[in-house]
């Protein structure tokens, strides 16, 4: 019994001991930035690069000055790629830490929950990933103080499928795509359609899950009837995996894809000879593009993904916007945010459209190559 | 431990201290992050003691709990959704989420119940998924459901904290009523020897079918407070990993335990959620290093559970000592070691 | 038709790594009752192993042929990935299990998810493996043979012959060694092993150690055909073969086998027809048979003694 | 009078093994009836097939003129047959009291609804199952040890501990699996009171296996042998102990010492 | 002296099993150990093979400390006991388990001479050796534990409960067999609740009683010794 007494009054010690953290909060010396992102589990790796790209923005605004004449301080909240976990995240960081703005999250399952806390709590919040739309938007109203840094796309896919045909002389495709993930899912929709619009025929249009590795039965499925291309618009992992099991599979046709394929983790080997569409070239010539590959390999040690790139623009978007207002009132800094025009970013000229996305631009088409992204068109949305 | 308040007494004070903590968060004297954790704190005892009732008491090795929540969770939501979240609707909701659960299990448990130990377990574990990919195609069928995109529009009633307390202690009462009765005595009997249980005359399947049932609509309840109280669902949230949550922590109160199920569940919560709070950023990934250490440790040093099978005093029935005179004569003595 | 053996190929592919981790999880199941569920982080374990041997050894030429090379680079990846997890299930075994040994079996069940997790979520700091998606570069060339109208790729033939000398290697030690009667006769009665003067906790350890290097072959075979390295890779694969194992009548070896077989001819069916369903379609079947067969295939139905 | 207990022709068959094959016994009310044999000889598959552990594979048990074949466990122990067993099985972690408590509970008579909400029959059923537990527990004298978890209780307190749960179903035939085993000549002879005693206190028919011969012979008013899964003989103790095929079988030479003893 | 054990305790849990057993065995001798259950015989069998942990006392085996020496090399040193309960390996042959009984030594030749002499005494285990252990019949497995015991060529044997459970013909054939072993040279610790058989084969007994030794003997002695009649030999 007397054990017990003592492990019960550990656990009440235990219990409160996170009550000692309330203390916290005030204290207006620095403009605090809550920073929400997958920094433990499956997806760590997206929420470091996002991290990354993040504080790479606030140390250039800190070097030149800061913003409202404070110096940026970054608050890092952990989802672990979890709703609840994100939920909870975003609550301690508006209550406890009291911040005003929020980057992230990562998976729009994240953002999600975040938009609807941030949203009630008069908190700005731009995702740099999420590309589902409720992020935005619930049930046809928009959220106002919720913003995406990341092009929800669905004309990328149309673009592969004009340049598939016209410039390739493609006839038939099959599409895999991420059954849980709209980015993917809304890209693999517009291909399909625009595809077959223009006299091309799907052969296999198949869903598959995120922690799927075995694509085998897929491919099996599509060489039964040998396609000229193979579509994956998913990010470069899962492209990996399929690449390299489709040419294991004896797939001898055209591997393409989406912006996910542009990571220096990409298997340049089994993806030769493959395009995808993006948003910028990295060998674009532009200031912002050169600049901030060159800076971050410096940081870093690795050429960015596209996810620190859309970190960074996010973060960029959303202390202009702050400047702009030249207030720390979230509600100034929406307007200013939700006025933006015209902004460059890294990935691409940036105005936000009624629901607080970005409207696209041009799409431009790479080829992977000997190792390298070579830019081969560029095309007009239409 | 001679805490001598009357049981109805204390039950005041409960009800008492979850209205006074409601009425804190409400204005925000609490604020929004701690009345979520409390929240949360709570959610994961009610479910964690069906589990107890499952497992820690009638001995059945269930790893489908998520799921069982995750019915219930999207029960109650898309009740909800339909028609609002007034306390008399969200009670409704939160009703025919843990019927709904319940209702499933029982259809499940009818042909599942058969198998012992771990066989038990890894079937429920395999419905656990089977439910889990159900969830992510639901919207095929249901479109507010969003499948594997996760649900969104679940509005958030009024004190759902308070809700939570209620519940909780409903639970409690429930689970406690029934520990210290007869059937609750059939069910532990099944769990210390189920051939023996039955050749005592304890119908074993209805018993085992009762325990899973009722632990299911527990974790169906939990599963609707759950959706309302984080707004969103996703089929990720109720995947096979996370039944290990309740199993860890009846384990770690103690199997059997109701005392150290409530400690354990509110526990680690805390730690969780603490580990957020203590760690800077630089180290937050850290969280999930040091949380699995901090269980093999605990493991380590307490393997029965931080209660073993103990209840606390407050639980425990009063039974009127009768008076030790057995009406039936003694005159034969079996042996003489303890006359 | 040829496209359904083709399947029926892919799916004994997956069947075939699936079998290297089952057997691991049902030895360590049959000598001390722990559903190991670290165990498919022991083999995520391996395949880092063996994708950083591989990475080291990437300048080394071994013998002139490509194929040849490439085969005992292989080899020589897989033998690293072998002993790693070997030398780290025994070191695990040690600190978390062999304490619990006489605890409620609960117990050690619980230490090894804590285990599963801590392998899971510190592998993925920067200065061990990183979070980092890692794609293993192919052993071989991406070759395909035409037999009789099946394709079958160099990846297949290399999966089917290791598994299989694997699987025999380990069948050989289990009946005819004296440590793999030793293994059975623990396995059986420990206490009982332990007056024959056989050392119980070596014995154990020697199971521990034996499943994991199955693991970890499995790890870089299983990377091989599916080409991604990572920190949470082990969680699905893991619980599929354990899935396999309890199928087949958990604690039987043949059982493992023949259950992971079963496994990833369901999995690659149930995909080819509707991908999304596919795991909900394996579990089913899983439940089927047990429902069928209370103890798996293999299991002994076992009249219990009154 | 018609026999309480009527065994016709029983087989078990598991895979190619006989266990048990065309086996007959009767027993009347108030018999007290001793079942012997060497090992295997299937003398617990009889308790287990009478019992509803194992489904028979032919033949036929009768209980009160009615047959329970394919009946539940618990449905013949409701019934009025109750059984200990050859190696103790006792709840371990519940108490001396639960133990026996469990075993009142067919008799507990109100639903799992009541026992919930503490409402209508449960406060007075519980009592009177209680009252009569304890009552049990006295014959036994272990009312002492009520408290005390079962698997702590010494070996021949936990042998009468399984009698006295076996008793608490209110059964009418009783099923003694080797009772005596593990006791010493002192506890043996206690044993033999005790059963004795009960099958008047609780007018039991008593059926029991038991290698102790001294137990056997001592109280058993008729014994069969069993070898193979058949009865090789059937009388009472004195023709048994000179039964040339069970002396062959089962007691060797020296049985006479070995009956004093 | 071969076997020395001195003021033993043993503790599980809360209680206190063995409360300071003192006795000892010389070289080709039978001590038989007995009393009611629970009185500890078996704990002390546990405890002298390593199976168990004393919280007190010393266990010496030709004069060397065995006392923390753990299971495995206790055995190797000469030490052997046939469990209660045979507890033989039923998934593995007649064959295997007796190999098992021979795990300690490596000689392949010596190893068969063993297993010759082990159908000498036990002619019935040749018959069935590639039989699974678990089908064997009661009366079989004794003698195959019995066997599997002798394989590591023990000078000490002990036995814990041989006729447990076993009809009184076979009883009486496992004795004989007990004393022929003995007679072969083996020393013997026999731990029986048939004390009567017990101490018809024995040289020397003592006689526990809840964890102590209360008297000791030879068997002779206790036979003829009024406690022992009243309480263990049923008059």
């Amino acid at each position: 019994m007397r054990t017990i007494r003592v492990l019960s009054v550990l656990v009440i010690i235990a219990t409160l001991l996170p009550l000692a953290g309330c203390a916290g909060g005030g204290g207006s010396k620095t403009l605090k930035i809550g920073v929400i992102a997958p920094m433990t589990g499956d997806v760590k790796t997206f929420g470091e690069s996002t991290r990354n790209g993040v504080q790479m923005a606030v140390e250039e605004w800190n070097a030149n000055g800061g913003l409202l004449g404070k110096q940026i301080e970054i608050v890092l909240g952990d989802d672990k790629n979890d709703a609840a976990e994100a939920t909870a995240a975003a609550t301690k960081l508006i209550q406890q830490d009291k911040v005003k703005f929020i980057v992230g999250s990562v998976a729009s399952k994240c953002s999600i929950p975040i938009s609807d806390v941030a949203n009630k709590n008069k908190v700005v919040m731009i995702s740099p990933t999420s590309t589902n739309p409720k992020v935005t938007v619930a049930d046809g109203v928009l959220k106002p103080f919720v913003f995406r840094a990341c092009f929800i796309d669905p004309p990328q896919g149309a673009a592969m499928a004009k340049f598939a045909t016209e410039n390739l002389g493609i006839k038939t495709a099959a599409v895999f795509y991420d059954n849980g993930n709209d980015y993917v899912k809304g890209l693999a929709e517009f291909f399909k359609a625009s595809f077959e619009a223009r006299g091309g025929k799907v052969t296999v249009y198949e869903a598959y899950a995120q922690t799927d590795t075995d694509f085998t039965a897929l491919l099996t499925k599509v060489m039964a009837e040998p396609p000229d291309m193979l579509y994956i618009p998913d990010y470069y992992n899962m492209v990996n995996l399929v690449n390299q099991q489709a040419r294991a599979a004896g797939f001898k046709g055209i591997l393409a894809g989406g912006d996910g394929w542009d990571s220096s983790d990409l298997d340049f080997q089994a993806a030769d000879g493959g395009y995808f569409t993006n948003h910028y070239a990295a060998d674009d010539p532009r200031a912002e593009v050169q600049n901030w590959v060159a800076r971050y390999k410096a940081k870093y040690g690795t050429v960015p993904d596209a996810l620190a790139t859309l970190g960074y623009d996010a973060a960029n978007l959303l202390l202009n916007a702050i400047k702009t207002a030249n207030s720390e009132d979230p509600v100034k800094v929406k307007d200013a945010l939700a006025a933006t025009a015209g902004f460059p970013t890294v990935s691409g000229t940036i105005s936000f459209d009624e629901n607080h996305n970005p409207i696209n631009k041009d799409v431009v088409i790479l080829q992977v190559k000997e190792g390298k992204f070579v830019h081969v068109a560029t095309l007009k949305p239409e | 431990m001679k805490w001598k308040v009357p049981s109805w007494g204390l039950l005041v004070i409960l009800l008492a201290a979850g209205a006074v903590l409601q009425l804190a968060i409400h204005l925000e004297v609490i604020n929004a992050y701690w009345a979520l954790v409390v929240t949360y704190m709570c959610i994961a005892v009610i479910s964690s003691l069906g589990l107890g009732i499952i497992y820690g008491f009638s001995g059945q090795f269930a790893l489908g709990h998520a799921a069982f929540m995750g019915l219930g969770a999207y029960t109650a939501a898309l009740i909800t959704r339909y028609m609002g979240v007034a306390p008399w609707t969200f009670a409704i909701a939160l009703v025919g989420g843990a019927l709904l659960a319940g209702g499933v299990a029982w259809l499940v448990g009818l042909p599942i119940l058969r198998l012992r130990s771990d066989y038990l377990g890894i079937a429920t574990l395999g419905f656990g998924i089977i439910v889990r990919v159900l969830f992510e195609n639901s919207d095929k069928v249901i479109p507010v459901t969003a499948g594997a995109r996760g649900m969104t529009g679940i509005e958030q009633p009024d004190f759902v904290f308070l809700w939570a307390f209620l519940l909780l202690l409903g639970a409690i009462i429930v689970a406690r009523n029934l520990r210290f009765s007869s059937p609750g005595r059939a069910l532990l009997s099944i769990r210390e020897d189920e051939t023996a249980a039955n050749l005592m005359g304890v119908d074993v399947v209805r018993y085992k079918t009762i325990a899973f049932v009722l632990g299911c609509s527990y974790a169906g309840l939990a599963g609707g407070l759950y959706a309302h109280t984080f707004l969103f669902l996703h089929p990720s949230n109720f995947d096979f990993i996370k039944s290990f949550d309740p199993l860890l922590i009846v384990v770690l109160g103690g199997l059997g335990s109701i005392t150290g199920t409530v400690v354990a569940g509110t526990a680690w919560v805390a730690v969780l959620e603490g580990l957020r709070l203590v760690l800077p950023g630089e180290v937050l990934e850290w969280r999930y290093v040091i949380y699995p250490v901090l269980l093999i440790a605990m493991m380590l040093t307490r393997p029965q559970g931080l209660f073993g099978t103990s209840e606390a005093a407050i639980l425990r029935p009063r039974e009127a000592e009768a008076p030790a005179a057995p009406a039936l004569a003694t005159e034969v003595t079996a042996d003489g070691t303890h006359p | 038709m040829t496209y359904v053996l083709q399947q029926l190929l892919n799916g004994i592919q997956l069947g075939f790594v699936y079998a290297l981790i089952a057997l691991g999880y049902t030895m360590v199941y049959g000598i001390v009752r722990l559903i190991n569920f670290a165990h498919g982080d022991v083999f995520m374990v391996g395949a880092f192993v063996g994708y950083f041997t591989l990475r080291a050894l990437a300048r080394v030429t071994l013998a002139g042929a490509s194929w040849l090379n490439g085969i005992l680079l292989f080899l020589l990846a897989m033998l690293a990935a072998m002993a790693a997890c070997t030398l780290l299930n025994v070191t695990i075994e040690r600190i978390a299990y062999k304490p619990l040994r006489n605890a409620p079996r609960i117990a050690a069940l619980i230490t090894a998810i804590g285990v599963s997790l801590f392998l899971e979520y510190f592998s993925s700091l920067k200065f061990v493996f990183g979070p980092n998606y890692i794609t293993f570069p192919s052993p071989l060339p991406a070759q395909t043979w035409e037999v009789a109208g099946l394709r079958i790729s160099a990846i297949q033939v290399l999966i089917a012959v290791v598994a299989t000398l694997l699987l025999l290697g380990l069948n050989y030690i289990i009946r005819y060694t004296k440590i793999g009667k030793a293994m059975r006769a623990t396995a059986f009665d420990r206490d009982a092993a332990r007056l024959m003067g056989i050392n119980v906790d070596l014995t154990i350890s020697f199971t521990f150690g034996l499943g994991a290097a199955l693991a970890g072959a499995g790890g870089v075979l299983y990377v091989s055909a599916y080409p991604r390295v990572h920190t949470f890779m082990g969680i699905i694969p893991g619980l599929k073969a354990f899935t396999a194992a309890v199928m087949g009548g958990i604690g039987s070896l043949p059982g493992a086998f023949v259950g992971a077989l079963i496994m990833g001819v369901a999995e690659v069916t149930a995909k080819s027809l509707y991908s999304t369903m596919a795991d909900g379609v394996a579990f089913l079947i899983l439940i089927l048979v047990l429902l069928v067969k209370p103890s798996g295939i293999f299991g002994r139905a076992e009249v219990e003694k009154v | 009078m018609a026999p309480i207990l009527e065994i016709i022709g029983l087989s078990k068959h598991f895979g190619g093994l006989k266990a048990v094959s065309d086996f007959d016994l009767t027993l009347h009310e108030g018999d007290l009836q001793g079942l012997i044999g060497p090992n295997g000889a299937g003398k617990t598959t009889v308790f287990n097939l009478v019992t509803g552990v194992y489904p028979v594979t032919t033949g036929d048990i009768r209980f009160e003129g009615q047959s329970i074949l394919g009946q539940e466990p618990w449905m013949i122990n409701q019934r009025g047959i109750a059984r200990t067993f050859q190696n103790i099985r006792l709840f371990p972690n519940l108490s001396v009291l639960d133990n026996v408590r469990v075993a009142c509970h067919a008799h507990g008579g109100y639903s799992t609804l009541e026992a919930v909400a503490r409402v209508g029959r449960y406060r007075a059923r519980e009592r009177e199952i209680t009252e009569r537990a304890r009552n049990l527990l006295g014959v036994f004298n272990l009312l002492g040890r009520q408290d005390e978890v079962a698997k702590n209780l010494p070996y021949g307190e936990q042998r009468r501990v399984e009698i006295a749960r076996a008793l608490a179903a209110n059964p009418k035939v009783l099923l003694l699996d080797e009772p005596a085993a593990g006791m010493n000549p002192s506890e043996v002879g206690a044993l033999m009171d005790l059963i004795r005693f009960i099958r008047e206190q609780f007018r039991l028919t008593i059926l029991l296996i038991e290698h102790q011969m001294r137990v056997v012979m001592g109280i058993c008013e008729q014994i069969t042998v069993m070898d193979f899964g058949q009865v090789i003989a059937r009388g009472k103790p004195e023709e048994i102990q000179n039964n040339p095929k069970v002396i062959e079988a089962y007691l060797g030479r020296g049985v006479s010492y070995r009956t004093a003893l | 002296m071969l076997l020395q054990v001195e003021n033993l305790h043993v503790h599980y849990g809360a209680i206190h099993a063995l409360q300071g057993i003192s006795f000892h065995l010389e070289q080709g001798e039978i001590v038989t150990l007995i009393g009611a259950n629970g009185a500890g015989k078996s704990t002390t069998l546990k405890t002298i093979c390593g199976l168990l942990r004393p919280t007190a006392g010393a266990v010496y085996f030709r004069g060397q400390d065995i006392t923390r020496l753990p299971a495995h090399k206790i055995v190797s040193l000469g030490i052997s006991q046939v469990p209660e309960g045979r507890r033989i390996f039923a998934p593995l042959t007649v064959r295997e388990n007796l190999e098992m009984g021979a795990y300690t030594r490596s000689d392949r030749r010596e190893i068969a001479e063993s297993m010759e002499r082990v159908f000498a005494s036990f002619p019935r285990l040749k018959e069935r050796l590639d039989q699974l252990g678990g089908t064997l019949s009661g009366g079989e497995q004794q003698m195959l534990a019995m066997g599997r015991g002798l394989m590591s060529r023990p000078e000490l044997l002990l036995l814990d409960e041989p006729s447990m459970g076993l009809a009184p013909i076979l009883v009486e054939e496992i004795f004989r067999i007990i004393r022929e072993i003995n007679q072969q040279g083996t020393s013997i610790l026999l731990v029986e609740q048939n004390a009567h058989m017990a101490l018809s084969v024995a040289n020397r007994g003592y006689v526990l009683e809840t964890g102590r030794i209360v008297l000791e003997g030879t068997a002779a002695e206790l036979r003829d010794n009024a406690q022992v009649r009243a309480a263990y030999l049923g008059g």
